[in-house]
């Protein structure tokens, strides 16, 4: 079966997510939530799957500070971040590029990362522009660190990043490169990485999702992903927009 | 003492220049007619404070010259993409930006609800965010050994201002499971809350309703705003008018366009 | 993950002899019929946190040899006067008493629900109940000057044990408006509930009923158990069962009266 | 009118209360709590009253921490107080008599007032056996100071004492008497209490409760009572317990 990019990624990242109790996905994160909703799936209702901003995939009866508090308690067991800019240290930069008193380029702001990339043991990095632009040698600013000194409370941090050309993993502060994506190449992960990695001798192909994952996406996953995120449902997998009531 | 109000200006009347105005995040009841009346009014060198993110309020009082200091976690259109007027902004330095992360924000109303100078959060030491915030302290844990954490002071703002379902003649307010409105309210000063209809009745005479009530005690004003939140969502009443945000995205990309949706959306008091 | 229990003793199994065990205040949905089901199993050396007070729970619990540590803000059988086995316990020095004030309870387990280490309070300052608690730390705020203040530990408990009026078969509970029992949830690390009766359906889809209720998510084990409050009233269900109180103040006056109470009330598994 | 002693008691700390907004009443505090509803009725809905534990007069729904967040935010302008014992410096003791290792009696604990004393401006202070067991020189245990060193947040404290037998007000560290409840007199205040306090040259008798007092307090406020205090409704204004469901 042909499959989209996003479909490679969510099944990736469903992988990754694991035999976990419970999965919350931040803002703007359609490919971590198709990811998540995709593990619920396979998992037949576990992991528990939080998607910020939609009422129907969230529990939370305690406001918006309860997906924090949930996190500090320890129970919340993967989580997501991207960067305008991540480095080889596994910082990610959600707020601006160049000089801090007169930036060149604004981000939206660091929303939960420099909290939450402490304290989830799982956090997958994501970044679908894989360039020397967006995975950069050290970040213009740190919303959230990769790693931190010894004596600070950190039971959390990164364990991957996925790209559009590739998954990586992080461990003891460096990425090593896992898998490449079909259709792309080592080399070409080389040229478009900012940053300094480790490279196994032998790198395999990223595996191709299978045809029960697909369907499972595109029949099953989509539809709950359309609430949420009704633009990306619709370009990925031709799920109309619903009419604001 | 709580009054419901003659008309949506009376209300936020307490609203005035200078003032420190917290508003809740994206989805959980943005005041957005209140926000129009306030352009309008010309309201001037707000610190608003986002609980703990914006979207489109945020980008709109910050196009229309209303903002002097922003505290809030992030400002974005999601899935419409960058605030533009936000973003413009900050490249300017027309406003003075106060970075934060979500958790801080709550934390810092918090300790306002509870009348504390300070509350701790973990995460932050290393990061950028606190390295800019000469306001956020970092201590030794006297429960830890070498224990750094960060300690966050108060945000106690003038007003909170939100919009809700419903709201009765004793000034109790609906809010569901949105309890950061609870927080927000218990941290200002004054409340003035919008809502879509009155409920006859007492919320708090009913168990059910009362869970999700905040208690008229706290609200100062109210006035009535039928799709007061439009063109964004309100939890369990209507979701976000899409092709709205589609077309402020759009037109906000430029000075000229957002004066255009100024002077459609806000001037003229269109409502969709 | 979430069940529901066979039996009442089921869903206690997880409180184990000597662990931490929190429970809500007299009049916040006590867990009576379980409290008494523990008593008949014999439970030891629980370490017994009531939020922020407690009366009847405490003082059977206390009186039944059950309890090594007892940590609250005060014991009392209210209008029906003193407790009098938590009384003769003290006396008697049988238990460890660690004396607070009750926002210091509160505040130590929202520390625990906010995973940092401690929370600060005022007041205190001054007072014999700081001068006893050497858990209990001083610092200068870093946001004072010469400004003195308390700051707690978190208290994590191994169990939350309350009653409640419903829950579905999620797990969901709803709470009402007593929400400390969401915060003693969030704290610990087990939580089992005794409800009056199953909910059909799923409470959070009910945006009223949701806005009350405790997330299965949170919850590790539900038993029926009508009355389960009994005697102590259960919020918007139903009333404290005034005669029976005062005929446990009378009984529990001495340890002859408390055995006979024992063996006729809890022993004998009899209900009014 | 012949009037009972809790109804002159309740008639002056309906005057203590004075044109406040938000009165709030702890546990077993009955003539307090007939004080506040008082208040209430006679400033038509205001002030607030909140009578801890009372369903049907408490507006918290935000759990049992409301109240003392209410507190700390400055919106609660009157509380009472009472102790095993209280002494002439204003600390009140909610613990035990004797020494802290082996008490000779205990309390049953401090309650709020650790807490409240300092953050409540007007906490007035209620004993009805006036003696000097009850009011000493110097508390065995202090559950909560009468005063704080000048660098300690304390926005509260104690204005008055309000005994069976007499009206203190409180200030500066020292009670100053007030009023002598009527069948009392100055010599058995002296006589019965436990610590130095100032004595003006006239210290009038305290004022009978009004007509329309009695009138309100066993019509109007004793039913309300009766949901709290039962027993107290009973014994004092003839009010008959209603069975438990």
């Amino acid at each position: 079966m042909t499959f989209r990019p996003e479909e490679l990624l969510a099944d990736q990242i469903a992988r990754l997510i694991g035999g976990v109790r419970h999965v919350a996905v931040g803002n703007a994160s359609p490919i971590p939530a198709a990811a998540a909703l995709l593990a619920r799936e396979r998992g037949k209702g576990r992991p528990y799957v939080s998607l910020l901003g939609s009422p129907k995939n969230t529990f939370w009866t305690d406001g918006a500070r309860e997906l924090f508090d949930c996190a500090g308690q320890g129970r919340i067991d993967v989580f997501f971040l991207s960067g305008g800019q991540i480095d080889g240290h596994g910082n990610v930069n959600l707020v601006e590029i160049g000089d801090h008193d007169h930036p060149k380029l604004r981000f939206p702001g660091s929303f939960g990362s420099a909290y939450l990339y402490y304290v989830v043991p799982k956090v997958i990095l994501f970044r679908t522009e894989h360039s020397r632009r967006t995975l950069v040698p050290q970040v213009d600013y740190i919303s959230a660190p990769g790693a931190s000194a010894p004596n600070v409370f950190r039971p959390g941090g990164p364990v991957a990043l996925i790209t559009n050309r590739c998954l990586f993993s992080f461990a003891d502060g460096r990425f090593t490169l896992r898998s490449v994506h079909p259709g792309h190449t080592i080399d070409e992960v080389m040229e478009h990485t900012g940053f300094d990695f480790d490279k196994p001798a032998h790198v395999p192909e990223t595996p191709a999702p299978s045809a029960e994952t697909l369907t499972l996406l595109r029949q099953t996953v989509a539809p709950q992903l359309a609430e949420l995120y009704p633009q990306f449902a619709k370009q990925v997998f031709g799920i109309e927009l619903k009419a604001a009531q | 003492m709580f009054e419901i109000a003659k008309s949506l200006d009376e209300a936020l009347s307490v609203i005035t220049d200078g003032c420190m105005l917290v508003v809740p995040r994206e989805v959980s009841g943005v005041p957005m007619e209140a926000t129009r009346a306030l352009i309008r009014r010309g309201i001037k060198n707000l610190h608003l404070v986002a609980l703990p993110t914006s979207s489109l309020q945020a980008d709109l009082l910050i196009g229309a010259g209303c903002v002097e200091t922003l505290e809030t976690s992030a400002v974005s259109l999601g899935e419409y993409g960058p605030a533009p007027r936000f973003t413009a902004a900050i490249l300017n330095g027309t406003i003075r930006m106060k970075d934060a992360t979500c958790p801080a924000l709550h934390a810092a109303l918090q300790a306002a609800e509870k009348g504390v100078p300070f509350m701790p959060l973990r995460g932050l030491i290393g990061s950028d965010v606190l390295k800019y915030r000469d306001d956020w302290k970092v201590i030794d844990s006297p429960f830890g050994d070498n224990d750094p954490i960060v300690l966050l002071p108060a945000i106690k703002p003038d007003v909170a201002l939100f919009h809700a379902a419903m709201a009765d003649r004793f000034g109790n307010v609906w809010i569901g499971r949105t309890r950061e409105l609870s927080t927000m309210a218990h941290a200002a000063e004054k409340t003035v809350v919008t809502v879509e209809r009155m409920h006859d009745g007492n919320l708090l005479d009913d168990p059910a309703l009362a869970a999700g009530t905040l208690p008229g005690f706290y609200v100062d004003s109210i006035a009535l705003a039928e799709r007061g939140a439009w063109p964004l969502p309100l939890p369990d009443q209507y979701g976000a008018d899409a092709a709205h945000l589609a077309e402020y995205a759009k037109l906000a990309a430029t000075e000229d366009g957002f004066a255009q949706y100024l002077g459609k959306h806000v001037y003229a008091k269109q409502v969709a």
